[in-house]
């Protein structure tokens, strides 16, 4: 199976997509003639036509828009927010009118579009190139949220959303494109020998909804998902501590059986999330798990996040969660 | 030109008339003489002269006149008619479903009655209606059955909304008349990819959107000129300018009181049409949706009209403007001036006009009868509070399934 | 001390900070000559002119953007989203500029815009006139977002919104203008005679980041804001369960202090607001509540909200969270 | 007319020349002639020519011609040709930093250095400035301190920015550059709230703004124009077509290019100028400033220029158009061309040139130098992290209070 990073995982599932599916085609800015400015689009429109993979002006709202009447109408848009601080001038387009469609038609009218867009920081990007937004749709119901964290669930968790019938935003951590993120910034491996980097050429799926349980321990249950879930990985062998990691990959619908079954076992829980923390989606998850797992509980769930101000420039790496905080929450966790 | 001398502050338009004020449109732009009809293929420089004036067809004398008269046989006319008739008979008995509380809420087409009827007349069926709440009226062209337009507005059982919009609110798939949506201005960007979707599949398809002079301030309405003009969409673009968004004269909504011309530096072909002159309006969405079809791309239209009755069943305009102002409105009635323009021709009499609004009286009556059968607002009885759960998604995930048994415990409790 | 509706409370504060202040001035979609579709700033314009009160185009965007300009210019704008579910296209402007313009500006330039809408269902507004999006604007750090329930607090607290040097959302729940709502539609009492209706016609504050202590009870905290307050009230009534009820008031900053201090007093809690469960607000309180007072918990904390679905028109009385609901989780915290 | 004889698959336009194309600039609008200046209080529809045409001052024989001609003093034009002159090589030394480590991300204005240097001489000290990524050049006729700047985009303890933004993020109170924002677009339409606020509070000042061919098509374009029109603000608004944005050509901008002729419709005056014609773009910006200050409210201006370097640090342009295009552009080098002139009137010498030149790179030098004593990016020291809590708000509130103490652990730790 070929060794491919989060790039080349990306630009294979659109790819896989658009040979198999003439309804679906892609657009965005700058993902046309040159590829995309994370180069996800390589190539697409050299080998399917300026018809199915093109540029598009510069406004996410049309973008969008467009994206819903196409949709509607028989297609199967993939389109690209080149980072997903500006996916906002489409908020109103997604939140109030792709989610909604099919219920306010009474079902006559549904729209199948997929919403790539690179999350997160860690690339020296400041406020407006390193946010991490995912939170801001799981409160819309009538839209799916997606996180992806290696190539393997990048390709298999697109090609869902691609061939899912309802509106998809699906998260790219750009800090994971080319390598894994342990959380050290002056240690930058790439993808190549990693296991979750093997990725096959050809169609398949990761079904939206169902986690990943990437390590698996009994001692504490550590949820994450993007570039965190690295983060985690790494945390969870410094503590010596015996985790369940689970990379949640889907955020909205959640994977409850997954989480449940988990923390009933441990006891314990860390969420652990880039977004600021006041209403991250680990709020959610903290509020559904002492809902769910209260008389398991054997600590108060702990939640490990990116602080509630913009992203910084120069001092990033004080602001993103680094393993250390991620150790001392699960040790916390253990004390009481 | 205002302004000037110095430094006022703030300046803020007004509405030429207010309560107490007589009505005064002597801005209206009244046809200086017929305009021309340029090729399909035409360039949107050329169209400069049909954007600032205005095409009409009718006449103040009732008849026709230029390269724009669409000569339509008198049976084609008499259906305009008597669509046009219908909604408004249909509009008058809904408001007073809604003053009696059989249903929440609703906006009548007054005055504007020849727009969605004409225009979608001048298409294809197989093309696409991307409505706002003021162009109801589509749906009688495409045979719409007027019980499930007031089940919808009831939100009754037979709603195929399932009671989940508002009134007004309609979707009618099979006659490709696409869901109204409350956000103001979404569908007229949207349009341009149902438009590009049809060109993507190969089909000779036209859509054609509205959007009002107010909601024309929304982004929706940039990101649509300028897809539809870089992507050559088939799609046609109305800007319906009645005057007013709700209270806000359109004043607020441009400078200059044109809408039309605002297409051209986009490379779009514009135009500015009577927007109560059905025949007008019939060439005009003829020409453009020749154009889309034959691969030339989209057209912009003005729509001058005028919203003579009040903004919906919640608005009270004898607040902001002169109570009697839509009688002074320069293109008058439009459903007056078909007919008259019809009598002129010999083709209609006063005594058929009354036979025909008896008949379509009786049968928007009969229609209501059989629609509050399923239930009205007062009475019930109401769509199964399950379709609050379904069509979310295509499949309920888990979350909605708990939520679902929840609301049902306490639906039965 | 004269009886206000809420209505009346609203146009009261803008009329009091007009009056007061030169900075301050208002606009937005018909709330000019007009006086606003609920008519909130009835007779605002013929008192302070027209260049202070004024009609907008119809462009969310717009206004938000316009405003930030005179925020940033020595202006104090108070600006009317017609209804909260129009507030997405102003997004943009809302979340990556008002929020982020202090500080990305190292302290030059700040932004005191307060944007008021009106939110909430209960007025057969079906999914575009119903929505309470509180919770998608408390996730962007430099944004404060209020929620009032009473005539009393709208005035205090908008009179602190317009004073605050940071931008705030003012959310005002519609159903309760003419009227608590006790959560049965066909018993729909006015404000008169109200205590929280005697509202003074001068100048005075209700500090952000306070919540006001409704009821006072030792057996569970019942914690909701917006027009669910006077449904809490309501439930606790019949339930005869001793509850406090903290009405937040303003979500960001909340008041920890009070919420903890009742907690920690009754280890028990229900969270009740109109806004779908899923990343809505209750899910940051009951998260952060778990993590302050786990050790108090008696029980898991319950959330009683709108379904994870759009909002409908004609059955909204089986969205809407009423009474019964509430008793129900009151009742079940303290069961265990 | 592109497009027609039936249905085509979706257009898709492209660039005019890709890697391996020769540069083709025929689409240049050649100024036919010298075209008039109108009076200030003219209305948009006086100004169609200027939109569609091209204003400039400096012809190709490097002597000024026309009404527009500012006749500025020599020491005026010899002070613009410093700052531009002054902007390259900054620029230059910022990219080799960047290359080094030093800072992580740059954006040059290369080809464009004129714009912002000479708009700005042409206003007066008041008037605010709301710029974008590419008109930092604005700050040294503001005299803002070449070390401040550097110190910003290194991101180090003397950023006034406090390490918060990335790179060429500047803000400038004192000198009323308002701050840079990354989303496109925002700046134009709070340009107008800007420029209100001035109005309102009965001062003589005016706003200007920038906004991309890019980022034209964003919502905020349109907000600016209607809110600026209809409420008469002291703004000038300008859309800088350098051609590109990132990789897409302005063709996906615009489908005929011309993005003057956008604002006429608004009842906006509309001028196209030559971006790379000092003398234009002063005398351009002198007229709308007039216009503004007296009250006739706001004028659109496109600047047609062109992009001649990368995007920014992170781009590499040869991978979507030849590498050589820039040296094809019909309008010249900024800088070029006004030295030219100034040799052609005879106030400069190729002597006087290079010795500007070596005084100005000594000066950057001394800056750089004295600016990376605060810190660089590669080896710090870097503004506290504390900055990271401060001036979210403007007091923090408790959970900004709580997670500060927090990360100062981690920090200690
Ligand atoms: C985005 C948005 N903002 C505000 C509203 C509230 N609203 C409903 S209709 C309307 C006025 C619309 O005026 P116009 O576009 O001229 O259409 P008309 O009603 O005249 O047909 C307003 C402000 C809305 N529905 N959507
Ligand atoms: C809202 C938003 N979308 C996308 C981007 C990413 N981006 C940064 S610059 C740029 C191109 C801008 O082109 P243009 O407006 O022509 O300005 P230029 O760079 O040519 O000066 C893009 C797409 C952004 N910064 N903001
Ligand atoms: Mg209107
Ligand atoms: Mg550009």
């Amino acid at each position: 199976m070929p060794n491919m990073n989060m790039v080349e995982a990306v630009n294979s599932a659109i790819d896989t997509m658009l040979s198999k599916d003439e309804e679906v085609i892609m657009f965005g800015e700058d993902v046309g003639y040159f590829g995309g400015v994370f180069r996800t689009s390589d190539g697409l429109q050299e080998r399917h036509g300026k018809h199915r993979v093109f540029d598009s002006p510069l406004s996410e709202g049309g973008i969008a828009a467009t994206a819903f009447g196409m949709g509607i109408n028989g297609l199967r848009p993939v389109v690209e927010i080149q980072f997903a601080d500006y996916i906002f001038p489409a908020y109103d387009q997604i939140v109030n009118e792709m989610a909604k469609v099919r219920h306010r038609s009474g079902g006559e009218f549904w729209c199948p579009v997929t919403i790539r867009t690179p999350a997160g920081g860690g690339i020296r990007g400041g406020h407006h190139h390193s946010q991490s937004p995912e939170s801001q749709f799981t409160h819309t119901p009538g839209l799916k949220v997606v996180y992806c964290s290696t190539p393997y669930n990048a390709k298999g968790l697109l090609i869902s959303a691609i061939e899912d019938n309802d509106p998809v935003i699906f998260f790219e951590p750009k800090r994971c494109y080319r390598g894994p993120f342990y959380g050290d910034p002056h240690n930058v491996p790439t993808w190549s020998d990693h296991p979750e980097a093997e990725v096959p050429e050809s169609h398949y799926k990761i079904p939206l909804g169902e986690a990943r349980l990437a390590m698996e321990g009994d001692r504490c249950t550590v949820i994450s998902w993007g570039a965190m879930v690295h983060v985690c990985e790494q945390a969870i062998k410094s503590s010596g501590v015996s985790c369940d990691l689970i990379d949640l990959q889907t955020l909205v619908p959640w994977d409850v059986e997954a989480v449940v079954k988990s923390v009933a076992k441990t006891g314990r829980c860390v969420i652990v999330h880039e977004a600021p923390k006041t209403s991250g989606f680990g709020a959610e998850m903290a509020a559904s798990i002492q809902e769910r797992c209260f008389w398991n509980l054997e600590s108060p769930i702990e939640r490990v996040t990116g602080w509630d101000t913009p992203f910084p420039h120069t001092t990033e790496w004080d602001y993103m969660p680094g393993p250390d905080r991620v150790i001392a929450a699960i040790v916390r966790t253990q004390e009481d | 030109m205002s302004g000037g001398g110095g430094v006022d502050p703030l300046y803020v338009p007004d509405a030429p008339h207010r309560p107490g004020d007589e009505a005064d449109f002597t801005e209206w732009p009244w046809s200086p003489g017929d305009l021309g009809r340029p090729e399909i293929d035409c360039d949107a420089s050329e169209t400069l002269d049909l954007a600032e004036g205005l095409v009409r067809v009718l006449g103040d004398d009732n008849k026709t006149s230029g390269d724009w008269d669409p000569k339509l046989s008198p049976e084609v006319l008499i259906q305009g008619l008597e669509h046009m008739m219908r909604l408004r008979i249909f509009d008058d008995r809904m408001m007073k479903m809604q003053r009696t509380g059989k249903l929440s809420f609703y906006m009548r087409s007054f005055g504007e009655e020849a727009v969605a009827i004409a225009q979608t007349m001048a298409l294809e069926d197989r093309d696409w209606l991307f409505p706002t709440y003021r162009q109801p009226g589509a749906q009688f062209v495409r045979n719409r059955d007027m019980v499930s337009m007031i089940c919808h507005c009831i939100g009754n059982e037979m709603d195929n909304v399932k009671g989940r919009q508002m009134p007004v609110h309609y979707t009618y798939k099979e006659g490709r008349f696409i869901s109204v949506s409350s956000p103001v201005g979404t569908q007229f960007s949207q349009a341009v990819g149902v438009a590009l979707a049809s060109n993507y599949k190969g089909l000779d398809e036209v859509t054609i959107t509205w959007i009002g002079d107010g909601a024309s301030a929304e982004g929706d309405y940039h990101y649509a000129l300028n897809f539809a003009s870089i992507f050559q969409a088939p799609v046609i673009l109305n800007v319906v300018n009645n005057q007013w968004a709700i209270s806000t004269h359109k004043n607020f909504a441009s400078k200059n009181g044109n809408f039309a011309v605002r297409g051209i530096p986009y490379g779009i072909p514009s135009i500015r049409v009577d927007g109560n002159d059905f025949l007008a309006l019939y060439s005009v969405t003829s020409w453009a949706r020749d154009r889309a079809s034959k691969g030339f791309g989209p057209t912009h239209i003005e729509v001058l009209t005028y919203r003579a009755g009040a903004h919906s069943s919640s608005d009270d305009p004898s607040r902001y403007r002169p109570s009697d102002v839509h009688n002074y409105w320069p293109g008058g009635d439009p459903i007056s001036r078909l007919s008259e323009h019809l009598k002129q021709i010999g083709k209609w009499s006063d005594k058929q006009h009354q036979e025909l609004s008896e008949r379509i009286d009786s049968e928007v009556m009969a229609a209501y009868k059989e629609a509050v059968k399923f239930g009205d607002l007062a009475n019930g009885p109401y769509p199964s509070s399950d379709a609050i759960f379904t069509e979310v998604y295509e499949e309920p995930p888990w979350h909605l399934m708990e939520q679902w048994d929840e609301m049902k415990k306490w639906r039965e409790s």
